[in-house]
């Protein structure tokens, strides 16, 4: 195993609830290879779970036929996940802040707040022709949680 | 699918021991059927016994919260307890540790309820 | 969860053995989602290691910049994999019988035979231009194991 | 990685207990290493105890084979004991379960070795 990169992995998942497990297995084995410890893990599993669900629900809305992309890539200390779907796109500049008062008891809208919080740095890119969302998370693991 | 509520009373309170993981397409649906079970069964008293919960995401907190909502919209009262520490962050970044009623064990929540 | 396609299910790994265990805990997955018994997936999973550690090896040589493909497909009681890979193909028709008297001491030769034994049909694939070979497993997991 | 091999004495027979995995990039090397260390130190007797191994590939059949012709080729004598089903399973398809010589225990294997 070389320092510079280790375990790329990209899983193409049908857009099924269920298959967010798989992605959670497949971040359990990067993990253990890279010396990602248990904590940490959660934490970075939690994104990853909200990013998954997003890309099936709102990207994809469940159509099973419909694929989502998730690559792992650790380069150092930093494990790098990208989300992919094949979804409308959408503003994420424009998504309403959950800790504002007005949004505390809305049953919703707290996925990417969750995203950013547990990660370093959360980017969202449309595809080209505005088709598709690709998330980008990145986190320095050796570092403590937020 | 395993389902990770379960319903027991103590006294007039109605407790539901939450078990595994509360996330989209797993666990989220069976709370809100449980707790909406026992509204309709006329409760004004629910506890959830969090104790046993490993994971929760975005979907199973707004199931949290809206069944939080419900239950004060039909004059009953639900209170948390026993959140594991990592469920604990989970409520307290978004602010919500302070909207729902927390508990550290359940006889404290159950305590002049 | 409809009846006629559950789980499909795609990782494209780079040729690292460890990464193994990654199509292990897909399939692991992938099982838990269809009915597959512990069992079953024992045997399976027993196939399923062969074909990678094949594309890796013999396929791939190692080279972690070439991907292995690995699907999952459900239909009814069959599970169909297929495991891809880059290399430079190969004759399957030509192997070595591992069971000859000859072979029997050989340390090497048992991989592909396995995978036959343990699943119900085992069929190889090379890709346009002679690159790359395409394993297809198909097993049905509600009869009894070999 | 675990080393998932260990050795140890009983009278003149070293045995070797191997545990979890034998598979391509993970256990296969540690017991080829294992025995033939035990042989490079004068072993003539060599007891591989499986109990504790959970998933044999192909890769580790073919290094218990070759562990066999090495051992054989230096006149030393190499017995399997404890095999889980699943192990034994995988030995019997490949007809290699009569080139070893394989003992349902320890006690039976170290008789008259
Ligand atoms: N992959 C995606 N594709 C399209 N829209 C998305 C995607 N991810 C998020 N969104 C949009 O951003 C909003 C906020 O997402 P999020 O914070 O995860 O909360 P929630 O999913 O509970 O609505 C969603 O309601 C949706 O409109
Ligand atoms: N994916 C592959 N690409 C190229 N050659 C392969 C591939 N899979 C198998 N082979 C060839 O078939 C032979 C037999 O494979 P197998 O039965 O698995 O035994 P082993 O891997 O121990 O040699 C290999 O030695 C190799 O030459």
């Amino acid at each position: 195993m070389t320092e510079s990169s280790r375990s790329p992995v990209v899983l193409w998942l049908s857009s099924r609830y269920e298959n967010i497990e798989l992605a959670m297995a497949a971040l359990e084995e990067v993990s253990r290879n890279s010396g990602i410890e248990n904590d940490m893990e959660h934490w970075i599993g939690m994104a990853l779970r909200e990013a998954v669900a997003n890309a099936i629900k709102h990207g994809n809305r469940q159509d099973p036929e419909k694929r989502v992309m998730v690559s792992f890539d650790v380069k150092g200390d930093d494990i790098t996940i990208r989300v992919g779907d094949e979804g409308p796109g959408f503003d994420s500049g424009s998504v309403a802040d959950p800790l504002a008062p007005e949004n505390q008891l809305r049953p919703s809208g707290r996925g990417i707040f969750y995203m950013k919080t547990f990660m370093d740095l959360v980017t969202f890119q449309n595809g080209d022709g505005g088709g598709g969302t690709i998330v980008t998370m990145t986190k320095n693991f050796k570092n403590k949680k937020p | 699918m395993n389902k990770n509520v379960t319903v027991r009373d103590a006294g007039d309170v109605k407790v539901l021991d939450l078990k595994g993981k509360i996330t989209i397409g797993a666990g989220d649906l069976h709370m809100r059927e449980a707790i909406h079970q026992t509204l309709a069964g006329g409760a004004k008293k629910i506890l959830i016994n969090m104790k046993e919960v490993t994971t929760i995401d975005s979907t199973g907190v707004g199931e949290l919260v809206g069944c939080y909502t419900t239950a004060t919209n039909k004059g009953a009262k639900l209170r948390l307890a026993n959140l594991p520490e990592k469920i604990n962050d989970v409520l307290t970044v978004t602010q919500l540790i302070t909207v729902f009623d927390v508990y550290t064990s359940e006889a404290e929540a159950l305590e002049g309820f």
